[in-house]
């Protein structure tokens, strides 16, 4: 019975992929929004039952979920089931969208569950390639120049990570997280093992400098695809840290500092690059990159005291959750604009993106102030006294300003853009989702992290207004600047850094091609040098031919006679002299 | 039961000589299934009872000695076993429209009896005489219905022929008078360092160098082997050049192996090398297959020379290797001289590009030849592979690794020209056009060659016996000590 | 002789499954196709039938060995050790999936004949490697494996097969010559040496250490040449002009396997991990491998011919097993010879799909796969879980493999070889990823998305395309499925603990 | 005296190889033979160790050389009319098939 609790949240997408690459088409479709409910049965209602032994699957794994856990499961349940109502028009066309919708969800739960690294790494992998081809399903060349840059990014940040889990596992008595953990702490190529993690979870984390994937990959998807990108794909790389650093053994003062350092500034870039684009989705995505700098951020307090680890931890789940549901509302929102013909629809729509945009700038009661609070009660406990709180503060203001462009975007973007003849899909699953975001925040935690002591009313409501406030001013006065003077912010190609990196790797591909050709010319001159030489005794040689003639001349021959005779008699008399 | 083997294939001959044309063949194939049954009884005889000398003193003349051992019983069986098979595959296989002409049961009955009196010859007066007889018929087998370059090939063949057994004589007469004795196995510290013994020696070997042939005394072996009518020149690669080789042999390493060392050892050593790598390199570059084998023979000869430095030195492999190689490479190189007369017939010429695509036309030929082929390379799993192993070994335990890197060099050089010739075979034989225009040719002498051809891949999965047998008498005994 | 008892006579069973078919498929006539088809197929299911009754015999303990005196003081020896009988288990199961591929790809007029004579020759060669219980027994069925090769790779006859072929012949007879003399000095050196007593010249290392080296090198070199290592692997990518059957088994499987698993057999039952740490031969073996590893991905980077491409791979992974044995560690040991199946299995079943493209759509050039993957889905499903594997990707049998090997690396000191095999890894994924990406996410010119595919029936044909899945489906069941008892990794796993067992 | 016979004999076999192997025609090659014949004869009968056993060897051998001599004018004579003249044998016969 244990099996069938702990394995259908994860077998289950498998299934229903082969039903509905079987019977594509309407009726199979609503299976996608169905596939995620066992995972969020099993987030809700906890670890009734012992997480069973498979000895035979893969390399005995092992399955666990602890309160942490099931903040992030219920979180990635409700994110894929809205966006999977979502993702029924893609699942029709043909292309195998459904198959790695499907196989996407399954490596995404399936990592939330594991306990032991192999497993954890297939699910992470399976999930990184699978989700590829949600991004380029599209198959335009955005949607594949996307795909290839996801790719290339995708694959060395596996690499990397495995490289840190072969070094953590040779010191690790055994193969579970946290006996790996615990063997990281103490090994000896410490720092090696760290800075491998911290590379390979923070590609998928989007960093900053590792980020360029992100503002290409969302636009490319299907806006569904990119809710669930947003929403709940990229906290993988926060899961990765959470259970694999050493969090909690010892504090790593220099790891801690440059993880706050980096997630501050991840915060602030992140906002700067989104303001400078015209795509509403592109600024989502830089509005996700700089979020995630947040929980970055919480994972280097986290390192900072081993005393406010379990809270800064808990801290970063309840971020992750807060985050991904108002990310996904607003990607839902703005994919459902363009073809939301009714007047009411629209208002209600635009209504939900503010309140969402409100709730991730921290307005007082959302819950985005929630998880500021707890935030900041963490980065109290852990790093006294430093400022890094009112830098959070400052990036709350940038966020502010960057959900008001957005509004602005959406407000000036024409309806009926969208694709035309297809049925417009009901808002009722996307209500859902604004309520669980205003609910789950606030609710889940208390219930499920008993750690996090309840904030007090003024945390919540007093110290987030000013943030808010600031921005909200700033954003009306560059909006007046901009109808009377017409300044216009400077716009950067989406992704940035990564048209430098591409230029960089074509330089580095041009280079290979020219160096190539010679080397492998001259080896395979030698290789034929080699074989000529052997060959060469086949073919017609005049002087070997014309030596053999001579040797079988009648009178060469008789002179040979004689010669071997005088040979053979020298042989034989050379003992006796 | 020596005797018995003499005589048979001798007077055999003579009254085959005198019966009329029609009932030659029959009778021939009659008589020699008889020698191959009384060498088998020899053979068998030796195996159980050891080796044993007959001395057959007659008034006046030295005595003449006749030698029983494993070599000689092995070499008598294989001989008459091949003779019956080129036999059979000179009535099976119509040559030039018709088949071997009456001279030819008489001369090749003759010739086996030749061959057998030197295997078993124990001193060398015997020997001579044997070698006349050989020299004889083997030149008139050559010559006959021969057009002007067949005749030209056969008295060069001759008169080389002639040349040697001269000189042997003459060398037989300077040891007589130097030690005493023409038996060869009393030989053994009577030359000491008499002049005139040693310089008979040298005699007797220019003789029998000019007669196995070694480079540069092979200049009349491609002539006569290439033109030699198809059910001739089997006998010819296959058995007349190992025949003057054992008299070598027994001279050199059962005879008087002291006077040998070192310096003679290693001379023939040398020449030995220089056979292997001229005949092959020759080989890989002719333009006629038949030539290609003949060179072929030249160079596998070579290899048999070189197993004289090593048995000299002591090793008992040596003498072991050369003698199995002696077997290992008549089976297999009959076999590949009928395949490649077949093949050239149903491909209308001779040259190693007429036999392209040989394979679809002619399948069984073409994988006897194939077969052939690998014994001649000395690859697992057939008999010249064992041969070779015990050659390698005998280099090696005696320390004289160059002769080792030789062998590897001459066999890596027959891979190199069978390869060129086998490779032909597959050429466009990939895909059967549609309407196969020339059907697949069947003959029973293909069958010949193929047993042939097994022959000498049963020598390779089953060794043990012939192994056993030659050792029997060998001067430095193996397997007593294996 | 030895007693004619069953145990006695399971091993020249297990050759005759091969050996018989072949004698009788080379007479019978070329049309006469139901009849070598029944003949083929029952061989190559009793070959596997036979296997199952060894490994049910060995797991019992029983002993099997067939012995006869070849030479002087060497014995023809067929044993069935636990290393062998995992060499046998994975030829006999691909021989029966390739036999089943051959019958299909093969058109009538193709001289079927001829080819599954020397086919059926060919695995006969492979399981007397296997079963090979001392030096010579190896080098005879060694020199036959090539011998039987030869004319399937010249099977088409024009002049691509037989340069093909000459380059192949040139290595390979270089190669058995080297190896001869290695295995006849050895011979003088030590007498008649048995694979069987776990590393039998451990005693020699005193006063022979120089001249054991040299065997070594000797050894290794000559095993080398089939095993495609750099400098001696020129021949491989040119061999790939063969027939796609032949290409899959032989150059997958049996005669590039023949020669990894001689240096296994070499470094593990014949010198023992101890003496050869003693004489210090793993390390430079490790390096000839690394080289090896990262030259074959980077040349095959640059193909575009499917096939040579694959060929260049395959001298990239052969190192991998040659890696696993230089790494004298027990999860090291066990990647090696883990990998002695995985890599069987993925390679035939990249092979497969390559025939069947090159057969059914005319597509040889990885420039031309665009959109196959909508019009032979199964192919190409299986073609992508096989190159997964090869990457490496979790959960395929290719990243257990890396794993251990890894992981092996790092217990025995040797850290760089995870950087090494990593680096192999992003080349692998550099020259396979894109073909999958072709395969899946590219249309075919003139397809609107979301239009029906064009034909239907490219995966008519069982033949050609159970194999394929098949094959493509054990890659993905040899990973997950890696912790049951008869998985690949447990058995190899326990052999190691025999071999490595510290 | 038998030294003085020996190099005779030694001799003749010399001049039988330089006649056989250089005279352009068959007359030439004939006495060639003849002159080995007669060379090996001298040696058997000096090295005979006694005078008994020397007889009948001598006889022996000097008949199997009369014979061989006629072999060879059959030779010849065969040759000869086959290639219409005096058989050439110093060029190598695989050249002209």
């Amino acid at each position: 019975m244990s099996v069938v609790w702990w394995l259908t949240p994860i077998l289950l997408p498998l299934a229903v992929a082969v039903v509905t690459t079987l019977r594509p088409g309407p009726r199979t479709s609503w299976l996608l929004a169905a596939a995620p409910v066992p995972a969020l049965v099993l987030a809700l209602a906890g670890p009734l039952l012992p997480a069973p032994a498979l000895s035979w699957l893969l390399l005995e794994p092992r399955l666990a979920l602890d309160p942490v856990g099931r903040v992030l499961l219920a979180l990635t349940a409700v994110v894929w089931i809205v966006a999977g109502v979502y993702a029924r028009t893609e699942a029709e066309q043909r292309g195998g969208y459904v198959e790695w919708w499907l196989l996407s969800l399954s490596g995404n739960v399936g990592l939330l569950l594991s306990d032991d690294i192999l497993t954890f790494y297939t699910a992470f992998v399976v999930m990184t390639l699978a989700a590829y081809g949600l991004v380029v399903h599209s198959r335009t060349v955005e949607a594949r120049r996307a795909g290839r840059v996801y790719l290339v990014l995708g694959v060395a940040g596996e690499t990397v990570l495995l490289a840190g889990l072969l070094l953590a596992a040779a010191d690790a008595p055994g193969l579970r997280m946290a006996e790996v953990a615990g063997a990281v702490a103490g090994s000896a190529n410490r720092d090696l093992v760290v800075a491998l993690l911290l590379i390979g979870f923070g590609i998928k984390a989007g960093v900053i400098g590792l980020h360029v994937w992100l503002p290409l990959a969302h636009p490319a998807a299907p806006f569904a695809a990119s809710a669930v990108l947003s929403g709940a794909m990229i906290k993988a790389g926060l899961v990765g840290w959470l259970r694999l650093l050493p969090i909690g053994a010892l504090p790593l003062p220099g790891w801690s500092d440059l993880l706050v350092v980096l997630g501050l500034a991840t915060a602030v870039v992140g906002v700067a690059l989104g303001l400078t684009q015209r795509a509403p989705k592109v600024v989502l995505a830089y509005s996700s990159v700089s979020q995630m700098g947040f929980m970055t951020l919480l994972v280097g307090v986290a390192l900072a005291a081993p005393e406010a680890a379990p809270v800064a931890v808990a801290a970063a789940a309840v971020y992750a959750l807060h985050h991904g549901v108002a990310k996904a509302v607003l990607f839902v929102a703005v994919g459902l604009l363009p073809s939301a013909g009714g007047t009411w629809r629209r208002t209600a729509l635009l209504v939900g993106v503010a309140a969402a945009g409100l709730a991730l700038a921290g307005a007082p009661l959302s819950s985005g102030a929630y998880a500021k609070a707890w935030m900041k009660q963490a980065i109290d406990l852990a790093l006294p006294g430093t400022s890094v709180t009112t830098f959070a503060s400052l990036a709350a203001v940038g966020t502010t300003l960057l959900m008001a462009r957005l509004l602005l975007l959406l407000r000036a973007q024409r309806p009926g853009a969208g694709p035309a003849g297809r049925p417009t899909p009901g808002l009722g699953a996307w209500l859902t989702l604004v309520v669980a975001m205003a609910t789950l925040t606030p609710l889940l935690p208390p219930v499920l992290l008993p750690v996090l002591a309840t904030p007090d009313s003024g945390a919540v409501v007093a110290e987030p207004l000013w943030p808010l406030l600031l921005g909200l001013a700033i954003a009306g006065a560059v909006a007046l600047a901009q109808r009377r003077v017409g300044v216009t912010m400077p716009a950067l190609p989406a992704g940035d850094l990564v048209v430098v990196g591409e230029r960089a790797v074509a330089g580095v591909a041009r280079v290979l091609a020219l160096l190539a050709p010679p080397l492998t010319a001259a080896l395979s001159r030698w290789t034929r040098a080699v074989q000529g030489a052997a060959l060469a005794l086949g073919r017609r040689d005049e002087g070997l031919d014309r030596l053999e003639d001579l040797l079988t001349r009648w009178r060469t021959g008789g002179a040979m006679v004689a010669l071997v005779a005088v040979a053979l008699v020298i042989a034989l008399a050379m003992p006796l002299l | 039961m020596s005797l018995v083997v003499l005589a048979l294939p001798l007077l055999g001959a003579g009254v085959v000589a005198l019966v009329a044309a029609r009932w030659r063949s029959p009778l021939t194939l009659t008589v020699l299934v008889l020698t191959l049954l009384s060498g088998a009884l020899m053979a068998q005889g030796v195996g159980s009872g050891g080796a044993r000398v007959v001395t057959l003193a007659a008034v006046g003349l030295p005595a003449a000695v006749v030698v029983e051992d494993g070599l000689s019983a092995a070499l008598v069986l294989v001989s008459s076993g091949l003779a019956l098979a080129t036999a059979l595959f000179g009535v099976l296989h119509r040559d030039a429209g018709a088949g071997p002409p009456a001279a030819y049961w008489p001369l090749s009955l003759a010739l086996l009896a030749g061959l057998h009196g030197l295997f078993l010859a124990g001193d060398l007066l015997t020997a001579y005489l044997w070698l006349e007889v050989v020299a004889v018929a083997g030149a008139a087998l050559v010559a006959w219905r021969g057009d002007g370059a067949r005749m030209a090939a056969a008295t060069r063949y001759f008169y080389a022929e002639l040349v040697a057994s001269v000189t042997f004589l003459a060398g037989t007469a300077l040891v007589w008078s130097a030690t005493g004795t023409v038996v060869i196995t009393d030989l053994a510290g009577q030359v000491g360092d008499s002049t005139g013994g040693r310089l008979g020696l040298a005699l007797l070997t220019t003789g029998l160098l000019l007669k196995v042939p070694v480079v540069p005394l092979h200049f009349w072996l491609p002539a006569a082997h290439t033109l030699a009518p198809s059910a001739v020149s089997p006998l010819l690669s296959g058995l007349v050049v190992k025949s003057a080789f054992v008299i070598l042999l027994r001279t050199w390493v059962g005879g008087v192996p002291e006077v040998g060392q070192p310096t003679l050892a290693l001379l023939l050593g040398v020449l030995g090398a220089v056979a292997v790598l001229w005949g092959g390199l020759t080989a890989l570059r002719v333009e006629r297959a038949k030539v290609l084998v003949a060179y072929s023979t030249v160079s596998q000869l070579g290899l048999l020379l070189l197993a004289v430095p090593l048995a000299v030195a002591g090793s008992g492999e040596a003498w072991l290797g050369a003698a199995f190689h002696a077997i290992a490479h008549a089976l297999p190189k009959a076999a590949l001289l009928m395949a490649v007369a077949l093949l050239a017939h149903t491909m209308g010429g001779g040259t190693v590009d007429r036999l392209t695509g040989a394979a679809a036309r002619r399948p069984v030929a073409a994988f006897a030849a194939g077969l052939a082929a690998l014994s001649l390379v000395g690859l697992p799993p057939t008999g010249g592979f064992v041969a070779k192993w015990y050659l390698v070994v005998a280099s090696l335990t005696t320390g004289q690794w160059w002769w080792a890197a030789t062998i590897v060099a001459g066999s890596f050089l027959t891979a190199a020209y069978l390869a060129r010739l086998l490779q032909r075979f597959f050429r466009g034989a990939g895909r059967t056009v549609a309407g196969e225009s020339e059907p697949a040719e069947r003959g029973r002498a293909d069958v010949v060659a193929l047993g042939l051809a097994a022959a000498g891949l049963l020598l390779g999965l089953y060794p043990n016996a012939l192994l056993g047998l030659l050792d029997v008498g060998a001067p430095l005994g193996v397997m007593a000590r294996g | 002789m030895a007693e004619a008892s069953l145990g006695s006579l399971l091993p020249v069973l297990l050759l005759l499954t091969s050996l018989v078919p072949a004698a009788v498929i080379f007479v019978l006539p070329e049309p006469r196709e139901r009849a070598r088809r029944l003949v083929n197929m029952a061989g190559a299911i009793l070959k596997v039938v036979l296997t199952g009754v060894l490994i049910a015999g060995v797991l019992g303990g029983g002993e099997y060995e067939w012995r006869r005196e070849l030479l002087t003081g060497v014995d023809l020896v067929l044993r069935v050790d636990p290393i062998p009988l995992l060499f046998v288990t994975l030829s006999s199961i691909l021989w029966l999936t390739t036999t089943v591929y051959a019958i299909g790809y093969l058109e009538p007029g193709q001289r079927r004949s001829r080819f599954f004579g020397f086919f059926s020759l060919c695995v006969t060669a492979t399981i007397g490697i296997a079963l090979a219980g001392n030096l010579v027994t190896f080098l005879i069925f060694y020199e036959l494996l090539t011998v039987a090769t030869y004319p399937l790779v010249v099977h088409q006859g024009d002049h691509r097969a037989l340069v093909g072929g000459r380059a192949y012949l040139l290595y390979s007879v270089t190669g058995g010559a080297v190896l001869l003399v290695a295995v006849a000095w050895l011979h003088v050196l030590a007498g008649p040496v048995e694979f069987l007593e776990y590393a039998p010249l451990a005693g020699l290392a005193g006063e022979h250490a120089t001249s054991l080296t040299l065997i070594f090198v000797l050894l290794v070199a000559g095993l080398a040449v089939k095993t495609a290592v750099v400098p001696l692997h020129g021949w491989l990518p040119k061999a790939m002009v063969a027939p796609a059957p032949v290409s899959a088994l032989l150059h997958a499987v049996a005669v590039v396997k023949a020669g990894a698993y001689g240096i296994v057999r070499v470094v593990y039952d014949l010198y023992g991990l101890a003496l050869a740490q003693q004489l210090r031969l793993l390390t430079p073996l490790l390096a000839l491998a690394a080289v090896t590893i990262v030259y074959g991905s980077l040349r095959a980077l640059a193909q575009d011919d499917l096939k040579r491409r694959l060929a260049y791979s395959t001298v990239s992974q052969l190192s991998y097993i040659v890696l696993g044995v230089g790494i004298a560690s027990l999860t090291g040991v066990t990647g090696g010879l883990v990998h002695l199946i995985h890599q069987g299995i993925q390679k035939v079943t990249l092979f497969y799909c390559a025939g069947n493209l090159a057969k059914q759509l005319g597509v040889t050039r990885i420039s031309e796969m665009r959109g196959v993957g909508r019009r032979m889905p199964l192919t190409m499903g299986a073609f992508t879980v096989a190159a997964l594997g090869m990457i490496g990707i979790p959960p395929t049998a290719g990243f257990v493999t890396k794993w251990h090997l890894g992981l092996g690396g790092l217990e025995a000191g040797q850290g760089w070889v995870i950087w090494v095999l990593l680096l192999s890894s992003v080349l692998n994924a550099a020259y396979f990823l894109p073909v999958i990406a072709r395969i899946w996410f590219l249309r075919v010119e003139g397809e609107r998305p979301g239009a029906p595919t064009l034909e239907r029936d490219l995966e008519r044909d069982p033949w050609l395309v159970l194999p394929a899945v098949a094959t493509g489906l054990s890659v993905l069941l040899a990973g997950l499925l890696a912790g049951a008892p008869l998985s690949p990794l447990s058995w190899a796993a326990s052999i190691a603990q025999e071999v490595a067992g510290s | 005296m038998t030294r003085a016979l020996l190099i005779l004999g030694g001799v003749g076999l010399l001049l039988g190889v330089i006649a056989l192997f250089g005279a352009p025609g068959s007359r030439g090659r004939l006495r060639g033979v003849l002159a080995l014949a007669t060379g090996a004869l001298l040696v058997v009968l000096l090295a005979a160790p006694d005078r008994a056993q020397a007889a009948l060897t001598v006889a022996l051998s000097g008949a199997t050389l009369a014979g061989l001599y006629v072999v060879a004018q059959l030779f010849e004579r065969a040759a000869a009319r086959k290639t219409g003249g005096d058989l050439r044998l110093d060029s190598d016969p695989l050249r002209r098939a």
